[in-house]
C-alpha cells in the first residue's frame, strides 16, 4: 500500500484504467513528456504509448469535441484540460453534445468520457488559474460533476468516472494535490459515483463541502471537538446527481448545517444544497443554514487570496451563529 | 534584406459538367457509362421531392422548422455516393441529400425534424452521426471519430458536412487544424451555397477561397462545383481514398446555391434580390445531369416521369408513416439520458408520468 | 402608447438607447437587414447605419470578444447571440474577461456590453434552440444576469442593461416575445436591475420565478384566488444581483413560497432563492419550499416538450402541497 | 475535365540581420545610423535583466510563477517600437520586452507577477490591455479595439501579439477571420518560439509556416526573422501603417526560441534536449545585435558595462519598491467589481473585512 498524494492517486488511477481497458485513452496539452503541468499524467505515455497518451495541440474546444467522437466510437476518452479557467470554452461541447448525445440518438451513440480539470485557488496560481466554476457544469442534464478531496477519493471516483458509461467532468482542487499523503490502495477499486461521504460522524452540526474546503471542514470539526461540539463532515464529492439523502439524514440529526464552497456564494452549488434543507429538510431545521463560501467577487491574485477563501475560522464562526438558535 | 518566399500554395478548382450539362474532356471512369449516372440522378431528385414535401408539411403545421437543400443535391448526393458503406458521415442540417442516400430513411428524417428524438436513431448507417445543429461544432466530432479509426487502424474515412458559414467559427478552425497534424482520415467538404441565412459569403470571410482555409490546417484544399454531382462524387472520393490509406485530412469547397429560403422560419426576401436566386436556377444540379444524360440517351421523359412518380409515391408513403407515428412516452426524456436512471432522478420521472403534479 | 409585443419593446429599447447615446452598437449573425431571426433588430439598420448595426460572420466566441474590445474603447456593444444554445461559447470569454476587466485593472478599462440571447422553449423550435442555462451565467463574479417577462419591463429592464457601466447578459424568453401585447411606455425609462417586481400581491404563499414561468404562475395565481387562496407573485427579473430582499419580505408574509424556473431543477438558479428561504428567511417559514421547474432532462424536441415545461397545473400542484403544511 | 488554378499565395521571410550579426543588403531607413539603433538593444537589455529578476525573486520566494522572455526579446522590442504612442498593444502573458518599451513600468510587472491586480493599472499606456493568461483569447479583444478605432475614424493601429501555440485556437482565428472581413487596422504577430510548453511547433500544426494562416482569413501573412530586431520592426511598422491607412489587418510570424523554461513552474528538460537548446544561443537577439553595433563602431566594451550597469540598477531600485509595496485592503476585491457595489454584496465586503468572520 504506497504512500499517495491526490495528484499521484490520480496517476495511479489513470495508469489503472488504461491497463484495465485498453479503450482509455489519454488526451490533452502536455499531457505526454512532460506528464502534465501537475504530473498527474507522469509515466503514462512511456508506459502506454503515444497511441494511448496524445499531447493535443492547445485547442480546448477540439480537446472536448474530439472525446465526443472517440466516446462514440467506442473509446473511453479521458481529458485534460490544464486549468478550469481554460475549461469554460468546453461547456459549449459539454452541454450541446457529450451531455445529450445518448438521448439526442436515443441511446444509439453514447458518449462515455472524462473531462479532467484542476480547479480552484490556494497555491499562489497566475490570474485565471484559481477558478471554482462547478456551478457552471452543474445545471447540466446528462452530465456527472465529481470533486475529490483526498487521494483515496480521488483514485476510487475517478476509476468510477472513467468506467461510467457517460460524460463526467471531474475537478481536481489543486491546494489539494499535494497537501496531504496516505496509504492508497491501488486495487482497481471504484467508489459509487452517486454517494457523499460521512468523514466525521457528530450529532451537533452538519458541515456539507467538496474540494478544496474540506480540509477546513475538518479542522474546524476538530476545533468544535475541544469544545465539546461533535460535528459531521459530509464530503459530497459527487455534486451531479447530488446524493441528498446522506445530507437530508445527517441534517434531521443534527438540525443545523453550514455548507461550505470555495466558488462564489450566489448561484454556487451550494445553493442545491441549501435548497434540499429548505425542501425536504425543512421540518429538520433548527437553525438558518449557513454557506460559508468564497466571495461574489474575481478571486484575488495571490496577495489577497486567503482572504478570499474559506478559512476554518469562518466555518467556525458560522457553526457558533447555527448554535446559538435555539 | 533577404527576402525570400518560403511556401507557395495554390487552390484547384475542378468540373466536369458544364452548367448546360455538357461534359468537359474525358469523364472519371464512374461516369464513363451514363447509365452508371442514374442512381445519382435519383438521389438527387429524391432529395428534391423530401425536401418539397417536408416544406409542404412544415407549411400545413405538421412539421418544425426545416431547411431545404434545394439546389444543392449534387453536394450531397455526390459526396455520399463518393463513401464507402463503413466510412462515417458527420452532417451538417441541411445534409438530408447525404443522409438519403446513406441509408436514413425519409421517415426518420420527418421523425426527426418533426420533434421526435427517434429520428436520429436511424437503423441504417448506424455510426453516422446526427446532424448538428450549432454550426461548425461537429467538425471536432469528426476529427475525433476519425483518431478512433486511425487507431484501431481500420481504412476508413470520415466525411463532415459544414455550410460556408460554419468556416468562420473557431471549432471548425481547430479541429481541421488538429486533424492536419495528426493525418487523420477526415474529409471537410464545405456546402458553399453562399449564404449564411442573410450573411452572404462575401461578408463571411475576405479569404478569396473557402478552400483554402486548408492552407491554415497543412492540408490539401481545393474547389469543386457544387452542382456537378460528378465532379463532387470524384474530388470527395479522391480525398476518402486519400484519408483511408494514411494520406491524412484535407478540405473541399463546393461551390452551389442556396435557392430556398434559408429554412421555412425565415423569408429571403428580406436580404436577397428574387433576380440573385433566378439567375443560380441556371446550372442547377438536377436539370444539369438531367441534360447530360438526356444528351447521352441514358434519359428519357418516360424515365423522368417515372422517377419523380417513384420517388413522390416514396416520399408519401414516409410522410404517412412518420404522420401516423403516435409520439414517445413522457418518460423517454428520462431513459435515454444516463445508461441507468440515478436514484436522484426516480421521482422525476414519477412525477412527469403523473402529468407533473405528483410529487417531486 | 403604442402597443408592443416583447420583441418589438426590444426593439424599441434598441432604438431609443441607440438614438440617445452614440456609443450604442448592435452586432450579431443578421442583426442587420434581416433585422435578426425574431426581429428584435428589425429596422435598426436602416436607420443607424452599417457603422452601428454589424452584420458579423458566423463566430460567437469572437462577438463576445470582440464587445469586450470595443466596450474597452468606449463603446457600448449590444451583441445578439441567435439561441441561447449558442451562447454557451461566449462564457470563457464573459468570465475570463468581460467580467473581470474592470476587477483586473482595478478600475483602469472597463466592459460596459451587454449580450442579448432569446432563451428558453415551447415554441417547437428546431434542437438545440430551446435551452434555459442561466445557471451557467448566475455564479460568475462582475457579470449581472437579467430575464424580463414582460414587454414593459423588456424595455425598461434592458435600457438599463444598455445604460450599466458593466456586462449584462440579458435573456429574452422566446416563449414570451409575441405571447401578448401591451401597451408600452417608450419614453426611455429605463427599471433597476437590482430589483424583483411583485406581479400581484397575496398573503396565503408567494410564487417566485423569471422568464417563460411567469404566465403560468399568473395563471395558477388567477385559478388560486377562485378558490380564495391569495398568491403573491414576483417575477425576479434581475437574477444577478439578487433582490433577496422582496422575495424574503414576501415570504415573512406568506410563509410559504413555489420557486418556478424552466431551467432543470438541480443546480437551476431556483436554489438560490431556496438557500436565502433555508438561510435568511428560515424563520418565516411554515412549509417546505417547492420547486417547479423543468427536469433534469434535456429539453425534448418539440413533440414533448409541453410536458418538459412547468405548467400552471404543476404550480397549483406544489402550492396545494405547501398549503397542506400546518 | 477543367481543372483550372484559382487562387495562388506565398508566404515571405525577411531578415536583415544574419545571426552573426552582418547586414544583408540595405537597412531600412530607421537603421540607417547605428547609433539609432542603440534604444533598441537598451530596451532588449532592459527586458533580459528584468526577466533575470524576475526570475530570481522567484526563486527566492518573492514573486509568483513567471514566464522569461529569454532569447526573444527582439520580438517584443522590434514590435512596439514600430508602434505609434497611441496605437494599442494587447499582450500575452511573455511580452514584458514590449510592455516595457511601451511604458509600463518594472514595478507594475512585478506588482502583476507577484499577485497584485494594480500592476495592470499601469500609469503609461492607459489604453493597452493587461496581458491574457488564457491564450488566444486576447485576440478578438484586439480586434473589438481595432473596430472601435477604424469605427471613429481614427488612423490607429492595434498590436497583438500571440505565442506559436496560440494560433491553434478557434479565438485566434475568428478574430483574424473577422479583422480581414471587416479590414480591421489589426496586426496579429505570432512569436513563434517553437514551444508551446513542452508540445513543439511541429506537434502544434501541420502547416509549413505559422504566417499562412492568414491566408485563411484573406489577410497578408509573413515571417521574419524573430532573433532580428530591425526586421522584426521594419516588418510590424509596414503592417501598422497600413492598418492605420486602412489597408486592413495582417499576421507576421516572428521565428525565434524559448531558450528559458516556459514558466518558473516548468521544467523544460523533460521534453527537450538542453543541445537544442545550445544551439539556439547561437544568434540570439542581444549577442546578434550588439555585434552589428560593435562591428560598426556604435558599441565598446564600456558603453555595454554602462548599460548593464543602469539597467540592473533600475531593475533593482524596481524591485526594491515592489518588495515594500504594502498589499492591497481587502476590500479592494470588492470595489472594482462594479462601477458601484450592488447593495447585495454590502454583507459580503463587510464580512470580508471582518476577516470573514463576521455576519454575512
Ligand atoms: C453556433 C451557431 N450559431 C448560430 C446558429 C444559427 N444558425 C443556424 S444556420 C445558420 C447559418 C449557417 O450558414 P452556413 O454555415 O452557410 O450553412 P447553410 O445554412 O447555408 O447551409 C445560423 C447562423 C447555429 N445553428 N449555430
Ligand atoms: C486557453 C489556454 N489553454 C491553456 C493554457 C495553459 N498554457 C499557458 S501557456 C501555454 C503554452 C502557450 O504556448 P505559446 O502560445 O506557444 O506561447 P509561449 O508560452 O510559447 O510564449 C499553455 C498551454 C492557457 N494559458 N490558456
Ligand atoms: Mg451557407
Ligand atoms: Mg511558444
Amino acid at each position: 500500500m504506497p504512500d499517495a498524494t491526490l495528484v499521484e492517486a490520480i496517476n495511479f488511477a489513470l495508469a489503472r484504467a488504461m491497463q484495465d481497458d485498453q479503450r482509455v485513452l489519454i488526451l490533452g496539452e502536455d499531457v505526454g513528456k512532460d506528464g502534465g503541468v501537475f504530473r498527474a499524467t507522469d509515466g503514462l505515455l512511456a508506459r502506454f504509448g503515444p497511441a494511448r497518451v496524445l499531447d493535443t495541440p492547445l485547442a480546448e474546444v477540439a480537446i472536448a469535441g474530439v472525446c465526443v467522437g472517440l466516446a462514440a466510437q467506442g473509446f473511453r476518452p479521458v481529458a485534460e484540460i490544464q486549468f478550469m479557467g481554460f475549461a469554460y470554452a468546453t461547456i459549449d461541447q459539454l452541454l450541446n453534445h457529450a451531455a445529450r448525445l445518448r438521448s439526442r440518438t436515443r441511446g444509439r451513440l453514447t458518449c462515455p468520457m472524462v473531462l479532467r480539470t484542476p480547479c480552484g485557488a490556494g497555491i499562489h496560481a497566475p490570474e485565471h488559474h484559481s477558478e471554482s466554476g462547478e456551478a457552471c457544469f452543474t445545471n447540466i442534464p446528462g452530465l456527472r460533476v465529481v470533486i475529490p478531496s483526498s487521494p483515496q477519493r480521488g483514485y476510487g471516483l475517478l476509476l468510477a468516472a472513467i468506467r461510467d458509461p457517460d460524460p463526467v467532468v471531474f475537478l481536481e482542487p489543486t491546494r489539494l494535490y499535494r497537501a496531504t499523503r496516505e496509504p492508497i490502495m491501488d486495487d482497481g477499486t471504484a467508489l459509487p459515483l452517486d454517494r457523499c461521504f460521512t468523514l466525521r460522524e457528530g450529532n451537533d452540526v452538519t458541515l456539507v463541502g467538496w474540494g478544496g474546503v474540506t480540509r477546513e471542514m475538518l479542522s474546524a470539526a476538530e476545533r468544535l471537538a475541544a469544545e465539546g461540539t461533535e460535528a459531521e463532515v459530509i464530503d459530497v464529492a459527487t455534486l451531479v446527481p447530488l446524493d441528498a439523502e446522506t445530507i437530508l439524514a445527517s441534517v434531521a440529526k443534527t438540525g443545523r448545517c453550514v455548507i461550505c464552497h470555495e466558488a462564489p456564494l450566489t448561484g454556487g452549488f451550494g445553493a442545491e444544497i441549501a435548497a434540499q434543507l429548505a425542501g425536504p429538510g425543512l421540518l429538520s431545521m433548527l437553525a438558518p443554514v449557513e454557506r460559508v463560501t468564497g466571495y461574489d467577487t474575481i478571486v484575488p491574485l495571490s496577495r489577497l487570496e486567503r482572504h478570499y477563501l474559506p478559512s476554518a475560522d469562518r466555518i467556525l464562526a458560522a457553526v457558533r451563529r447555527t448554535l446559538s438558535h435555539g | 534584406m533577404t527576402t525570400t518566399h518560403v511556401a507557395q500554395f495554390s487552390v484547384p478548382f475542378t468540373r466536369h459538367l458544364e452548367s448546360d450539362g455538357t461534359a468537359v474532356g474525358a469523364l472519371p471512369p464512374f461516369a464513363g457509362n451514363p447509365v452508371d449516372l442514374v442512381p445519382l440522378y435519383r438521389g438527387m431528385v429524391l432529395a428534391r421531392i423530401f425536401d418539397a414535401k417536408a416544406v409542404a408539411l412544415q407549411r400545413t403545421g405538421r412539421l418544425g422548422t426545416f431547411a431545404s437543400s434545394l439546389g444543392q443535391e449534387a453536394v450531397g448526393v455526390g459526396a455520399a455516393s463518393a463513401m464507402a458503406a463503413d466510412d462515417v458521415l458527420v452532417p451538417s442540417f441541411r445534409d438530408q441529400a447525404a443522409q438519403l442516400w446513406r441509408g436514413v430513411t425519409p421517415v426518420e428524417l420527418l421523425l426527426y425534424w418533426g420533434g421526435d428524438e427517434r429520428g436520429s436513431d436511424f437503423a441504417g448507417p448506424r455510426e453516422d452521426f446526427p446532424i448538428s445543429v450549432p454550426v461548425a461544432s461537429h467538425v471536432p466530432h469528426a476529427a475525433g471519430i476519425a483518431l478512433a479509426l486511425k487507431l484501431r487502424q481500420q481504412a476508413r474515412g470520415v466525411l463532415c458536412i459544414v455550410g460556408d458559414g460554419a468556416t468562420s467559427k473557431g471549432d471548425f478552425y481547430e479541429a481541421l487544424n488538429l486533424a492536419g497534424v495528426w493525418r487523420l482520415p477526415l474529409v471537410v467538404l464545405v456546402n458553399n451555397n453562399q449564404w449564411a441565412i442573410s450573411v452572404p459569403r462575401s461578408a463571411q470571410s475576405a479569404a478569396a477561397t473557402l478552400a483554402q482555409k486548408a492552407i491554415a490546417a497543412g492540408i490539401p484544399g481545393e474547389q469543386v462545383d457544387g452542382n456537378d454531382v460528378i465532379a463532387v462524387r470524384e474530388r470527395v472520393a479522391l480525398a476518402l481514398e486519400r484519408a483511408r490509406s494514411g494520406g491524412g485530412a484535407s478540405l473541399i469547397e463546393a461551390l452551389t446555391y442556396r435557392l430556398a429560403d434559408h429554412t421555412t422560419a425565415d423569408d429571403a426576401r428580406r436580404y436577397r434580390d428574387d433576380a440573385e436566386v433566378s439567375t443560380h436556377w441556371h446550372g442547377e444540379p438536377v436539370a444539369r445531369l438531367r441534360a447530360y444524360l438526356v444528351s447521352r440517351k441514358a434519359w428519357s421523359r418516360d424515365d423522368e416521369e417515372r422517377a419523380l412518380a417513384d420517388a413522390a409515391a416514396e416520399i408519401d408513403r414516409a410522410a404517412e408513416t412518420y404522420l401516423a407515428t403516435p409520439p414517445q412516452p413522457v418518460w423517454a426524456m428520462f431513459d435515454h439520458l444516463f445508461a441507468a436512471l440515478p436514484a436522484a432522478l426516480a421521482s422525476q420521472r414519477a412525477q412527469a408520468i403523473a402529468g407533473g403534479t405528483g410529487d417531486a
